[in-house]
């Protein structure tokens, strides 16, 4: 309990970090009014209306009393609209959010689907011929720029061998599971690929050492086959840095996807936070941030219950 | 297997004839020659001792026996026949029919021999599971009559615990239940109560004892503690470098010991019936190097009465009387032994 | 048991501790692990003292408790004349270079990246003790006392070590700044009997050369007599006996040290081992019995002690006890008489 | 600095056809006959137009044209003889010296909302454009818009000085009308804003920014029998050769381009896929020179002409656009009125002269000779600059840095004039009075405040220039004028010429009417060829095969 | 590590001018060392020719061909491992020493000083990693001026240091744990060693493996991590090469000129899995050392 109170205080924290840094960032960006002005092309060219917009924006307001108004408008969910007047700043994110979750869970399982097998493989014959092999194709994957991956994958299975659209829409699941699945696959795989490899290699070395614990010989003193040792044994309790990674990877993925989101024409949260820097879109993208601060605090507050799944050892705080 | 079938079966003989077995691992820093033709058998329902120091191949030979190694890098030889089946050509999958089915192995740190994240109940019905192919109330149902005979209150509740909810001597007990679970015809015991406190191991030798009895199991029980298997075991194996240098019925052994390491051994001990302060002997030296082991007698260059002949010529295992083998040019009571003694101003069996 | 009281303390003593009581937080539940519950001794110059007791009953943690690592909750610590509790941290740490410890796990206790030079000579260098060569020659001169050749042996790693090795190199670092008194930490258990003989040896030898004062921990209690002076038995974060040590051996008053004496392995089949066994399980120290600590597994436990924990007092000349129902009769307070059996 | 944007008046002139596509040419089909009206139709467009869709507060790029078009229908639009001509209006008449516009609304057009366009729709129109940033610029001039008191269907618009050229201005953003009720309406609710409402052969259905925006058929549409489309949806793929993919998978139907590599597969020819190409009234891509900021070399004319003749367009040409595109030597594109066979502008490079004028110039000012060069993280403009700095350097410039600054920041830079050399591309526009804003000294603000002349170019015979084209409509007058223009930038080397883009729409075969040609006014004249937009065409006349 | 690629390839530099008749060419190859090149070669220094061999395939033209600026490729990719590995060792090396301190000290210190510091290692975390890099990158380039300016690797080295710092943190404070709750430590204590010898003489040896086995596959992950910059615009200004900016800037070629984007790639791929292949090696020489007997 006492925990968890304190969690939730460290939660605080950090959220009141994340709002406060963003909310003084604006500051920092040069030409920030200009921007806006010319982000918003109209209505302000002259001097009483370039004052309206910006008093509207509490742009000239000291920090602390901007930093209330924004942290007001957050919790009250009064985001305005984008300066472009395109959509209101909550269906955008929402929108945005809807499409990157989708793209990040995906990504991850496929990552997780190959890598976890691979990695169980690669550490039972550790430094035999498939643990080689492996090695080298996670590097492989590690170290193609998602682009490259996202042109070449592009060009054959769009172009050559049209089994997938080239620019993906978001088709939802239950409107049209199959378009859903079409839409979806190569931005999957691009996001996915490199995941995997480095996930693989995360793993792997775990596996490796649990696989010398003695738990794992009692396991196989006792008859239990080969398998079952490695998935029903070995692999639970190995599963603690994949688990940290991947959860580091929830928040990453979400807001950080631009390359593989931008490739395929999916208009995620990170490419509208990228294209809203771009235009200027400021309000965007400090909810954004906000959001994704969010995200990853609430996922982190999740896997650290997720550690005491995976170790019951943790719940009583044996591990620290 | 049912208990009663390996009950029949058990009546006459060898359980296992271990001949010249070898255990050889291939280390960047050279052969390490753990286990360096080891020649024994061992009967049914017959408990034997392993003693020696740290390092001395006593977890390997048990491990070898059960063919129970690393994959990589270990070069095995000699043969091992169980039930006059050769186990050293089988393959894995019948292997692991065998493993938990027919012979059974505890280890020294119970805490990391249990899987930490998994219920100890699913971990003692795996066995049965796997090689019984019991239902799981089937399996719950024997699970929780080996709880109560390894002596663990409250069984039902243990099923549902972790193994770290529990004292270490609960745990071992939870090895040995696991152990037992499909009835075994022989328990390899590898320092069961190294890690456990004195009241602790007192309760688990008795524990093992008594199963071994009540299931007419025989036991191999690997220690350095000469006092585990003093009160516990038929016949004791003293080794020394990977090699048996003296194997003899327990009491024999401690009454009638040929061998000098054996000796010197023995002599370290403290004794609770001497008194306080009493200087103990000690053994020079450091332990032989196992991938570069000495010539002649792997004990000479720590033997106060070894001589150019230890050093040159290995000793071969001799019998001094049935039954009671050991490997020495000058063994205990031997003139050269007597010399010595006198030149070190002491008389024979310590102080 | 669960000896409370100071009817053994004696006034000479070089160290003295009363009442001492060290807690601990279990991880994140807000309970405490009640390690060290009030327990009160001494050691005087000279003397070894011989602590035994199952795992887990806070023998460590009154070894460290001592040297104020960390602070115990409360109690009294006198080294020397001095008053450790009360002291500033700097002096404590000044006045722990007379205390040493030497743990169990020769290797754990060794930094595996250093060379044996290093580790013996690092007390020397943070206490600035003469010039490098006094240093260095005073290394040199405890690696010898402790049977390891200098010359071959400083520039290695300990992990090029055995264990023995190990564990007098890890003596050798606690004598080179000359304390008045050394705590040994179970230093035999992780050893092979060959090797144990050895440090045994080594340790009355060094605590004469060195005129050291020993508190030696340890679980077996073959090895403490060996080399103890006197014994305590320890149970649960309590005391229960404390006695000179062939007195204890010889007629043990406490039903625990009974206990632990006939659990003992004797190596020698001819002997027919004590029955005597504890019963249950080690109780947690996280919710300890009430009254005698001991109460839930001993053989003679009455109402009483379930609720009343026992005073320590005398049996025997030195014999101290925290029982009600002392083996060798004397039903508490019943005047003190002779083990005669 | 891809095409950024430079407002709807950068509309419409008259030039020849020129249409080259190797496979399938649509031709003029007469729309009453062949046509097979219904279905759907996707397009991929190179932007989004990443701004709200009311008129005033576009930033109108060639893709939000193509959208705009779909709900909105301009006051004029350029006829096929290169002149504006009527077409939501029924008339434009100008009074005697200009300085007065009667602008008719055409009668019985309903908009998609059900309320009637008439005069006052008009002047609220644009009236709105008067606080514009881009489209304010435009119409400074403009001091009074009202409605004619005897005729509602009639607005009046007054200007300072005569302006002869306005019609023009009214073929782009500035002459889209919206819906007045919605625009109130979208004043207060905001939401509204990104769901037009016009008169437009398509009604407004659906919009996501950045993924797509989609029309349906206007049952009711006013210039009957357009549009033939049920649906057209419009969907922003940013990168060309996406586009061209997303083409070829059968994602999209129509796709418009610049890129060369994807006109040169085109122009090859691919099964399955017809083309054709713009040239007319295309953008001419320049880099831009700050040429008035306070110590800068670049207010030496002889530095900046030494950068024209240093740079070898041929081989930038060659390589970012596989040489599709016709070198420039001068701001106005083939076929446009001002356009020189022979400018005075080095077409090739000429290194020697470069370091000759660059060798004078430091004779005068020692001291090191830095520039820096402005573009974006594009990597082909990152390639251009490379060369340019390569060509700079060779030159005698001591140092050229490159600073890449993203996209919003770089529109900005150019507008505050934080520059030095800068990479852009617009200036299409068929009267040369289109470019006022970009090149009169009046928008050339102090560096720091927002202005159009990015370049903040003050020169009074450009300025007087310029003025005279505003007052005439003489052609043989508006002619010499916008050719002096010509040739003044040659001497001056205010703009390092480029090339003239050169556009390509690409679409399934079986997509039909791709071509501006075949939309008629009731009154029965025709649009001109390329939409007066390079790149563009008017959604209304797109019909598919079944 | 660098020289250890460049060397290997060198020997191929001179043979590869035994193809060309043009002995322009040879020179060039070797005055433009790129090795020792202080800016990387450009096509200017070609100009014996009529005109850049552009965009040319490397079976017509150098090792690697060269780009759509006429610049050789193999040079390029040469000079370009400097910056990026430059990139990598500077970013990994600041993150390791500030990383590796608040690790250690949160590790050995525990409590609330541990608490204090993963509350900000948290914050840090929380921030959208591309956010903050774009945000750091820009913050240094936040002159609008006209000033001449380019953008050095410092901002790119801040941003991906303050990238790798909580990850570093948290490895080093997980290793500092375990050593801390070490005999040798508590014997430290005993002796009289105040916190901070404690730290560096006794924890930071034991934790330093772990950090150098991190610090050279963290460096991979950098070298690649400032490909993803230079995909935002956001890596050293051009024409500084750097694998990155290389294979970014031939991404939109893949089709007509593969080799501008995939000879960087493999070299980037070949390096980063050798620089692994040495920390798996090193992790093994380390993890032998420490075992017992
Ligand atoms: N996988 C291995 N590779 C190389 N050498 C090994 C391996 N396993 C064990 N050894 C070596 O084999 C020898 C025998 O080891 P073993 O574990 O059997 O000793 P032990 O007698 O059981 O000692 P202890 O009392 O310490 O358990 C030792 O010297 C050990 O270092
Ligand atoms: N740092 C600590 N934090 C929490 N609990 C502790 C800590 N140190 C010791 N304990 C607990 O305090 C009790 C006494 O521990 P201590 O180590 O003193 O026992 P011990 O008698 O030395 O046992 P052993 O024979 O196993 O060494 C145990 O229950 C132990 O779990
Ligand atoms: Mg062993
Ligand atoms: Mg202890």
């Amino acid at each position: 309990m006492r925990y968890f109170l304190r969690k939730l205080l460290q939660l605080v924290i950090v959220v009141f970090a994340v709002t406060f840094t963003v909310s003084l960032a604006l500051g920092a960006i040069p030409y920030a009014e200009e921007r806006i002005i010319a982000a918003k092309g109209s209505g302000a060219i002259n001097e009483e209306e370039k004052n309206k917009l910006l008093d509207s924006l509490n742009l000239r307001e000291p920090t602390l009393v901007q930093y209330g108004y924004f942290v007001g408008d957050l919790v009250t969910l009064d985001w305005g609209v984008t300066l472009n007047g395109n959509q209101p700043i909550s269906t955008s994110i929402s929108d945005g959010l809807g499409i990157s979750l989708r793209l990040m869970i995906y990504g991850q399982l496929v990552a997780l689907l190959i890598a976890i097998p691979a990695a169980v493989f690669a550490a039972y014959r550790s430094g035999g011929l498939f643990d080689r092999f492996s090695t080298t194709v996670s590097f492989g994957f590690i170290s193609t720029p998602n682009y490259v991956l996202a042109t070449i994958l592009g060009l054959l299975f769009t172009v050559r061998w049209k089994l997938f659209p080239a620019i993906s829409t978001d088709v939802g699941f239950f409107e049209a599971p199959w378009d859903h699945f079409r839409n979806f696959f190569l931005p999957t795989i691009v996001l996915a690929l490199p995941l995997a490899g480095a996930y693989m290699r995360l793993l792997r070395s775990d596996l490796v050492n649990t696989l010398q614990s003695d738990f794992i010989t009692t396991a196989r003193a006792k008859g239990v086959s080969t398998p079952r040792i490695l998935f029903g044994h070995a692999l639970r309790p190995s599963l603690f840095s994949l688990v940290t990674a991947a959860a580091v990877n929830v928040g990453a993925l979400v807001g950080g996807s631009v390359v593989v989101e931008t490739a395929f024409n999916l208009n995620g949260l990170g490419r509208r936070t990228v294209l809203g820097i771009f235009a200027s879109e400021f309000r965007l993208v400090q909810i954004t941030v906000v959001i994704l601060a969010l995200v990853y605090v609430i996922t982190n507050f999740l896997v650290d219950i997720l550690y005491g799944f995976l170790d019951p050892r943790v719940r009583v705080g044996r591990l620290g | 297997m049912s208990t009663l079938q390996t009950a029949v079966r058990r009546e006459t003989g060898t359980l296992l004839e271990i001949e010249d077995l070898a255990t050889h691992f291939a280390t960047p820093g050279g052969v390490v020659r753990a286990v360096d033709g080891v020649t024994f058998s061992l009967d049914h329902g017959q408990r034997l001792g392993i003693v020696g120091e740290s390092g001395c191949g006593k977890t390997i030979l048990s491990r070898s026996i059960m063919g129970l190694l690393p994959r990589r890098n270990v070069i095995r030889k000699g043969s091992v026949l169980f039930e006059g089946t050769e186990l050293t050509t089988m393959s894995l999958k019948d292997r692991q029919k065998i493993w938990g089915a027919e012979m059974a192995m505890i280890f020294q740190d119970p805490m990391t021999s249990l899987n930490p994240v998994m219920k100890i109940g699913k971990q003692l019905a795996e066995p049965l599971r796997i090689h019984l192919g019991s239902t799981r109330e089937n399996a719950q149902e024997i699970v929780l009559k080996l709880l109560q005979d390894v002596g663990i209150p409250e069984p039902e509740k243990r099923l549902e615990q972790y193994a770290h909810e529990l004292s270490g001597g609960m745990r071992q007990r939870i090895m040995i239940a696991m152990a037992l679970a499909c009835g075994p015809s022989v328990l390899f015991a590898d320092e069961p109560t190294t890690a456990l406190d004195v009241t602790v191991q007192a309760q688990i030798l008795d524990l093992i004892e008594d199963q071994c009895r009540e299931r007419e199991m025989a036991l191999v029980l690997v220690t350095h503690d000469l006092g585990v298997v003093a009160g516990h075991t038929d016949q004791i194996i003293v080794m020394y470098a990977g090699k048996i240098v003296e194997i003899a019925p327990t009491a024999t052994l401690f009454s009638k010991m040929k061998m000098p390491y054996t000796e010197a051994l023995f002599q370290s001990i403290p004794k609770l019936a001497d008194p306080s302060h009493t200087r103990l002997t000690t053994i020079g030296g450091r332990p032989p190097n196992l991938v570069a082991p000495p010539d002649g007698c792997s004990f000479s260059p720590r033997c106060p009465y070894a001589t150019d002949t230890c050093t040159k010529v290995e000793p071969e295992l001799q019998q001094a009387e049935p039954g009671h083998l050991f490997a020495c040019h000058y063994p205990v009571g031997s003139d050269r032994w007597n010399e010595v003694q006198v030149s070190l101003g002491r008389r024979s069996g310590g102080h | 048991m669960a000896g409370t009281g100071h009817a053994h303390l004696r006034g000479d003593a070089l160290l003295s501790v009363r009442d001492l009581v060290v807690e601990f937080p279990v991880g994140r539940t807000g309970l405490k692990v009640n390690a060290v519950s009030g327990i009160s001794f001494d050691a005087q110059k000279g003397e070894t003292l011989g602590v035994v007791g199952e795992s887990g009953c806070g023998k460590s943690t009154t070894g460290r408790a001592i040297m104020q690592i960390p602070r115990p909750k409360s109690g009294e610590v006198t080294f020397d004349g001095q008053d450790l509790m009360q002291a500033d941290t700097e002096t404590i740490r000044r006045l722990r270079t007379n205390i040493q410890m030497i743990f169990q796990d020769p290797i754990s206790s060794l930094n595996p990246r250093r060379s044996v030079r290093d580790i013996v000579l690092e007390p020397l260098n943070i206490w600035k003790v003469g010039t490098k060569e006094e240093r260095l020659a005073r290394v040199n001169k405890v690696l010898e006392d402790v049977g390891i050749d200098p010359a071959v042996a400083a520039d290695r790693r300990p992990y090029q070590f055995s264990g023995g090795q190990c564990q007098r190199i890890s003596i050798a670092r606690a004598l080179v700044l000359e304390p008045k008194m050394i705590i040994c930490d179970e230093p035999v258990s992780a050893l092979d009997v060959s090797v144990q003989a050895q440090v045994l040896n080594l340790l009355e030898d060094l605590k004469r050369d060195y005129s050291l004062t020993l508190m030696f921990i340890a679980h077996d209690l073959a090895v403490v007599k060996n080399i103890s002076d006197r014994v305590a038995v320890m149970y649960l974060g309590k005391m229960c006996e404390i006695a000179p040590s062939d007195d204890l051996y010889r007629a043990p008053a406490h039903h625990y040290t009974n206990v632990l004496l006939s659990s003992i392995p004797v190596a020698d089949p001819t002997v027919t081992v004590a029955t005597q066994r504890v019963q249950g399980e080690p109780p947690s120290p996280v919710l300890p019995p009430a009254g005698c600590r001991f109460n839930p597994r001993c053989p003679a436990a009455t109402d009483r002690c379930r609720t009343e924990e026992p005073e320590i007092r005398e049996v025997a000349p030195n014999h101290f006890v925290a029982c009600h129902h002392p083996i060798h009769g004397g039903e508490a307070p019943v005047s003190v008489r002779s083990t005669g059996s | 600095g891809g095409d950024n944007g430079g407002g709807g008046e950068s509309a419409d002139t008259v030039a020849a056809a020129e249409t080259t596509a190797p496979t399938e040419t649509t031709d003029i089909i007469d729309p009453m006959t062949a046509v097979t009206p219904g279905g759907t139709l996707t397009m991929g467009i190179e932007a989004e137009t990443s701004s709200p869709w009311r008129p005033s507060e576009m930033v109108c790029a060639i893709s939000c044209h193509m959208v705009a078009r779909t709900v909105y229908d301009s006051l004029m639009i350029i006829g096929g003889d290169n002149s504006p001509v009527p077409y939501l209006a029924s008339g434009m008449e100008p009074n005697e010296d200009y300085t007065v516009w009667r602008i008719t609304a055409r009668a019985g057009v309903k908009f998609h909302d059900g309320t009637d366009f008439d005069g006052a729709a008009i002047a609220e129109n644009i009236g709105r454009h008067k606080t514009a940033l881009l489209t304010g610029t435009a119409i400074k001039t403009v001091t009074d818009i009202s409605v004619d008191s005897s005729d509602p269907m009639t607005a009046i618009v007054t200007v300072e000085k005569p302006w002869a050229t306005f019609p023009w201005y009214l073929t782009g953003q500035i002459g889209y009308m919206a819906s007045p009720t919605w625009l109130l309406a979208s004043d207060t609710d905001e939401a509204l804003r990104a769901q037009p409402v016009g008169t437009g052969p398509f009604v407004y259905s659906d919009y996501k920014p950045n993924e797509y925006y989609t029309g349906t058929k206007n049952a009711n549409y006013w210039n009957a029998p357009f549009p033939y489309l049920d649906e057209i949806t419009l969907i922003p793929i940013a990168d060309s050769l996406k586009r061209r993919d997303a083409l070829k998978a059968g994602d999209v139907d129509v796709v418009h381009t610049t890129n060369g590599e994807v006109i040169n597969e085109f122009r090859s020819g691919l099964d399955g896929f017809s083309s054709v190409e713009i040239t007319n009234n295309a953008e001419t891509g320049y880099t831009l020179l700050h040429v008035t900021q306070e110590g800068s070399p670049l207010n030496d004319r002889r530095i900046r002409c030494a950068l024209a003749n240093a740079t070898d367009n041929d081989i930038i040409n060659e390589v970012v656009s596989f040489g599709v595109n016709e070198l420039a030597n001068g701001p106005f594109s083939p076929g446009q009125v001002g356009n020189l066979e022979d400018s005075g502008y080095p077409l090739v490079q000429d290194m020697a002269k470069a370091q000759a004028l660059i060798a004078e110039y430091k004779a005068e000012n020692p001291g090191e000779l830095k520039i820096s060069l402005a573009t974006t993280n594009d990597a082909t403009n990152l390639v251009v600059a490379q060369y340019q700095k390569d060509f700079y350097e060779e030159a005698g410039i001591d140092e050229v840095t490159i600073d890449q600054i993203d996209q919003g920041q770089y529109i900005v830079t150019a507008l505050l004039g934080n520059f030095q050399v800068f990479q852009w591309r617009n200036h299409g526009g068929v009267d040369l009075d289109q470019q006022y804003i970009w090149w009169h000294s009046s928008s050339a603000l102090d560096i720091g405040s927002l202005a159009l002349n990015f370049g903040r170019i003050k020169d009074p015979k450009l300025d007087e220039l310029l003025d005279a084209n505003r007052a005439t409509v003489d052609p043989a007058e508006k002619k010499q004028i916008a050719e002096d223009v010509n040739r003044l930038f040659a001497t001056e080397c205010y703009n390092l010429w480029g090339a003239y883009t050169t556009w390509l729409i690409a679409f399934k075969s079986g997509v039909m009417g791709l071509d501006a040609a075949n939309l008629t006014t009731p009154e029965g004249a025709r649009a001109v060829e390329g939409a007066g937009i390079a790149g563009s065409f008017f959604p209304h006349t797109i019909w598919r095969q079944q | 590590m660098f020289s250890a690629v460049g060397a290997s390839f060198l020997p191929y530099v001179n043979h590869s001018c035994d193809q060309f008749e043009n002995e322009n060419l040879c020179t060039t190859h070797v005055e433009t060392n790129p090795l020792l090149a202080e800016r990387p070669p450009s096509w200017a220094l070609f100009s014996e020719t009529t005109r850049p061999i552009v965009g040319d395939a490397p079976e017509r033209f150098g090792l690697f061909g060269t780009d759509t600026n006429g610049y050789d490729l193999f040079s390029r990719t040469m000079f370009g491992a400097r910056n990026s590995l430059l990139i990598g060792a500077l970013s990994i090396l600041f993150g390791i020493l500030i990383g590796g301190i608040l690790g250690l000290v949160a590790g050995y210190m525990g409590k609330r000083v541990d608490k204090v510091i993963d509350t900000i290692m948290n914050i840090f975390l929380a921030f959208p990693a591309l956010l903050l890099a774009i945000f750091i990158v820009g913050f240094f380039d936040s002159s609008t001026t006209t000033e001449a300016k380019s953008r050095s690797i410092a901002p790119i080295v801040i941003a991906l240091v303050i990238l790798s710092i909580p990850p570093i943190a948290r490895l080093v404070r997980a290793n500092t744990i375990v050593f801390a709750q070490r005999e040798f430590v508590l014997a430290a204590r005993g002796l009289g060693a105040k916190n901070g010898r404690i730290i560096v003489r006794e924890i930071l040896p034991n934790v330093m493996p772990a950090m150098v086995t991190f610090a050279i596959t963290g460096m991979a992950i950098l070298v690649v991590a400032e490909g993803a910059l230079a995909y935002l615009g956001l890596s050293v200004t051009a024409p500084t090469p750097t694998w990155g900016a290389m294979i970014f800037g031939g991404q939109t070629k893949l089709e007509t000129a593969w080799w501008i984007s995939i000879m960087p790639s493999i070299i980037l791929f070949v390096t980063v899995l050798a620089i692994n292949l040495l920390g798996d090696a090193l992790s093994e020489k380390f993890r032998i050392r420490e075992a017992i007997g």
